[in-house]
């Protein structure tokens, strides 16, 4: 799904939580996420705690979008 | 030149007809077959309370099933050990001398062990053509245990019927000339290097079934499941070393017949001086416990390394699972940078459109395949029925109502023993 | 610990091993190990063992470990892939079931689980 | 006898070169151009009746115009089958090609069969939907062509069983089909072998999915200013799931208007997937797809604006068969609304 968006000329950030599978489909930039069934939530913290990690998360492939990359491109940081 | 190794001769005694008689004998091409001590051989195991034995031939209107196991009779004449080491001879190290071959003939074993069955051969008619086993003359067991027998026992006396009764048969050829004799040899490593140093070096890395009743298989009597990945000689192959002890899903799984005549290991013979160094066998298992199926394949790749080959044809054997094994296989013996081949089948459903394997790497780019065993066929009703003809409606591949009032049955193409081989051994393919 | 349907291998080894018993079919058991994997457990047996078709026995057994660790990709990559191959199997499902049958299905089952636990 | 109509282009019409290209569809009666091999190769069997000649930029450039036309061009025949090209490399004509044939197929329900190179644009577009017989690159192999398409032709028009295409010469369409070889299957994996340790070419009999890569597209120059869609495969949709999306396998995405939206609720949102234990999703559907904290950033001007609709499908990761051809959909239309970047999330 993501190589077809690529494909159509738009940049694609893939926030995943499983990264070799993310990479083995052909995303370009990817943004390693929490938990499958959680990918951008975490239930065992605080509504609050939870939105400072997703804000961090959705942050970070904000930056990726912005970064040119030639290459498949696992943002960690 | 003789060299260190293993060199066999077959000598083949071709088989154009089988026929009963008072005395069990080979005469001009036909195998004669005194049906009472053949009875007498199954009935001294006690798990038996009878037996009958029946003729199946090329072109007759007879279906068998189900189909447990189908092995070809020979005999050593030369040479340490008798055939089937370990199981019914003695633990010796076979694959030399000489050793002789009713080709043409075979023995099948037929029981009703659990209440679903699969394995049919059809003698004639369209379902004849995807079973090589419609072209041998056949002796067909049809064994009734006792009463309380459990599956366990059930299997393993119906298994030693069938060697008991094919070495009965391959006895009878001993101290004939044959027709033809095949010769193959296997020298040693290190003279095998030597011999043909400008040729690329091939070895063979063929997968067992070893995942408990009716789905293991046997090494020098060792139960597969409990061995780690090894080398075998191909010769020993060819002297019973390795036999069948699974056909739940008859279509793909390798019956004794199939490892006698391993059409791999045949096929590289015939190229071996010509365009490739045939180096040896490794046999490797395939369990049910991930951690196995990681060691067994890690041992495979590293077997292949150390017997220096630059490439290697990978056979599986069965559905599901073992495609993990295959593709382990595969990318790690790849990732030693030796080239693989990989020989498997299909399940594609019937109308061909699913993804076929449980398994897929891009590693695996060179694949040959025995067909979709999903594909739907009709087979006619024949004349005769073989076996246990009540099982027809619960046999694996089939579905509600597969067997008709006039005996036709409707089912996928897995329920025919041998139909789909992942040894390469048939012509059938898919695209 | 082991997630199974069977009552034949729940009989025998509920005693002896942790054991997860589902009510249901095939395809709840691989639905039942994948959120376990999804939590963190490895994956020990491989979900399509045994040649018998997922669409023939109603019956299956996996085993997985008893701890959690970082989820294994391994494990993930394999049940995910048993789940499609269960899929396509399902299009046609495999009727006629005796009681003799149903016992044969469960046996098999159990002897399959066995040959992993080596007993 | 059998009757076939026989779609050809400007060129092969012998009515010229590209400086042709715009005529509109015509109709003329019996073989024209390498209808004529053709109409050979059938014998007796069958005759082509008409044959439908059209430019290539007209039929591009006036895709639905040309189409209406032709198809009531060859209702009026009710031809038995309808042979379109071939069109070797020519990349308009194989479209033209594919297309025509597809909407004769769809539409009027008769046989059909094309030809073109393997590396036409239009085999990769329609060798999954129809018959496409693999040709040489060029007009020489026209021969060769119609060696193969005859054959297949009839056997479509008759309604027989087509064998496998390696048999029948048409390009793999993705449904395996059995059939007998020459050799046995040991001796074709000791050829292969040997090809591949050769360096030479070979053909695997069960090419593995597809694992091409898309080269990544530029960075977005200032996301303060860009249009940013939610695409997502962990199947968040409104609450009751009102498309029917299937939990699995699914033959449908989903496509929700979230204008106005400004956080994805248990009342409001819920998953559809069933590749993962949906309890943590239907509780915060935010946690799969963070509707919250971008328009939290939408406000704060972190980016330009949020789209307007998100997009919903239940991909689990290693099955991407029908996510693709959804995909491939939608990111024409994310294209077609201005989207600058998308955010895809999957569980």
């Amino acid at each position: 799904m993501v190589k077809e968006i690529e494909r159509a000329g738009i940049p694609v950030v893939h926030m995943c939580t499983i990264v070799p599978i993310s990479l083995t489909v052909g995303a370009n930039r990817i943004v390693p996420t929490i938990a499958i069934p959680h990918p951008l939530g975490n239930p065992s913290l605080t509504l609050e705690e939870e939105r400072d990690i997703r804000r961090n998360l959705v942050g970070r492939a904000l930056r990726a979008l912005e970064t040119e990359v030639t290459e498949q491109t696992v943002f960690e940081k | 030149m003789e060299v260190n190794g293993l060199k066999l001769e077959l000598g083949y005694i071709f088989i154009k007809d089988i026929q009963f008689a008072e005395k069990s004998k080979v005469e001009n091409g036909t195998l004669y077959v005194n049906k009472e001590e053949v009875k007498a051989i199954i009935l001294e195991d006690q798990n038996f309370k009878s037996a009958d034995v029946e003729l199946a031939k090329p072109g007759e209107s007879v279906r068998i099933m189900p189909v447990k196991d189908v092995i070809e009779p020979r005999v050593k004449v030369e040479g340490p050990g008798g055939i089937f080491p370990g199981m019914v001879s003695k633990v010796e190290t076979v694959g030399s001398g000489k050793t002789n071959v009713l080709k043409g003939a075979a023995v099948i074993t037929t029981g009703k062990i659990v209440g679903f069955q699969e394995g049919i051969i059809d003698m004639t008619g369209p379902g004849a053509e995807y079973t090589p086993f419609s072209q041998t003359n056949n002796l067909v067991l049809v064994c009734e245990p006792i009463e309380s027998l459990k599956q366990h026992e059930h299997e393993k006396a119906l298994r030693f019927a069938g060697y008991k009764v094919a070495m009965y048969l391959g006895e009878l050829a001993k101290n004939m000339t044959p027709d033809q004799v095949d010769t193959f040899e296997t020298p040693t490593l290190v003279e095998g290097i030597k011999m043909y140093p400008e040729l690329p070096r091939v070895a063979y890395v063929c997968m067992l079934q070893s995942q408990g009743l009716m789905h293991d298989t046997y090494v020098y009597g060792v139960d597969a499941k409990q061995t780690i990945s090894t080398l075998i000689y191909p010769t020993e192959m060819m002297d019973g070393a390795i036999v069948s002890g699974n056909c739940v899903s008859a279509c793909d799984k390798n019956t004794t017949y199939h490892h006698l005549n391993n059409p791999v290991v045949h096929d590289l013979f015939a190229e071996h001086g010509k365009t490739l160094n045939f180096v040896g066998v490794i046999i490797t298992n395939e369990n049910v416990y991930l951690a196995d199926k990681e060691r067994s394949s890690n041992w495979s790749a590293k077997l292949a390394e150390y017997l220096g080959v630059d490439g290697v044809i990978v056979s599986e054997e069965g559905f599901g699972n073992p495609d993990t094994d295959l593709i382990m296989n595969c990318k790690k013996i790849e990732n030693k940078g030796i080239k693989t081949v990989l020989i498997t089948d299909e399940y594609a459903g019937r109308d061909g459109t699913s993804q076929s394997l449980a398994d897929a790497d891009v590693r695996a780019n060179a694949v040959v395949t025995g067909g979709n065993a999903n594909e739907v066929i009709e087979l006619p009703p024949m004349d005769k029925i073989i076996g246990h003809v009540e099982v027809a409606d619960v046999i694996a591949g089939g579905f509600d109502g597969s067997l008709h009032a006039d005996g036709s049955i409707t089912a996928e193409l897995q329920v025919i023993t041998g139909a789909t081989n992942e040894m390469g051994f048939n012509k059938l393919s898919a695209r | 610990m082991i997630i199974t349907n069977n009552e034949k291998v729940y009989d025998k080894y509920k005693d002896k091993i942790k054991i997860i018993f589902v009510q249901g079919g095939f395809k709840d058991v691989l639905v039942k190990t994948r959120d376990k994997i999804h939590e963190g457990h490895e994956l020990l047996t491989h979900p399509l063992s045994s040649s018998v078709k997922p669409n023939e026995t109603p019956f299956k057994s996996v085993m997985i470990s008893d701890d959690k660790r970082s989820l294994n990709l391994d494990s993930l990559y394999i049940i995910e892939n048993s789940i499609m191959t269960y899929d396509n199997f399902s299009k046609h499902k495999f009727g006629m079931m005796t009681d003799q049958i149903t016992e044969d299905f469960k046996l098999i089952d159990l002897t399959v689980l066995e040959s992993a636990l080596n007993i | 006898m059998l009757k076939v109509v026989h779609y050809i282009n400007q060129f092969f019409a012998n009515v010229g070169g590209e400086e042709m290209a715009h005529i509109p569809a015509e109709l003329r009666e019996g073989n024209v151009g390498p209808g004529l091999a053709f109409q050979q190769a059938f014998g007796d069997e069958a005759q082509i009746v008409a044959t439908i000649v059209c430019g290539d930029s007209y039929f591009n450039e006036n895709m639905e115009e040309a189409q209406k036309t032709i198809i009531n061009m060859v209702k009026e025949l009710q031809p038995d089958l309808f042979i379109a090209g071939p069109a070797f490399n020519a990349g308009r004509y194989g479209v033209a090609c594919g297309t025509i044939a597809k909407a004769v197929k769809d539409q009027l329900n008769i046989p059909v069969l094309t030809g073109m190179y393997k590396e036409n644009p239009g085999a990769d577009m329609f060798k999954t939907s129809l018959y496409v017989v693999s040709t040489k690159n060029s007009a020489a192999g026209m021969r060769d062509a119609v060696k193969k398409m005859a054959p297949l032709a009839l056997k479509l028009a008759k309604g027989e069983k087509i064998g496998a295409s390696s048999e029948e010469g048409y390009m793999p369409n993705g449904i395996r089909k059995n059939f007998f070889d020459t050799e046995r299957g040991s001796k074709r994996a000791v050829k292969m072998l040997l090809s591949k340790l050769a360096d030479k070419e070979f053909e695997t009999e069960f090419p593995m999915p597809d694992f091409d890569r898309v080269a990544p597209n530029p960075a977005v120059k200032d996301i303060t200013k860009a249009k940013i869609a939610l695409v997502t495969s962990g199947g968040i949709v409104p609450k009751g799931n009102p498309d029917h999306i299937e939990s699995s396998s699914a033959s449908k995405y989903g496509k929700y208007d979230i204008d106005g939206v400004m956080d994805l609720t248990e009342a409001t949102y819920e998953t559809a997937h069933g590749g993962y234990d949906p309890v943590y999703a239907n509780l915060d559907p935010d946690r799969v797809l963070p509707v919250d904290i971008l328009r939290e950033f939408e406000k704060q001007g972190k980016i330009g604006s949020l789209h307007r609709y998100f997009y919903t499908t239940v991909g689990n990761g290693t099955a991407v068969k029908s996510a693709k051809a959804f995909a491939a959909k939608f990111a024409q239309e994310l294209k077609a609304d201005g989207v600058d970047a998308v955010i895809l999330t999957s569980t």
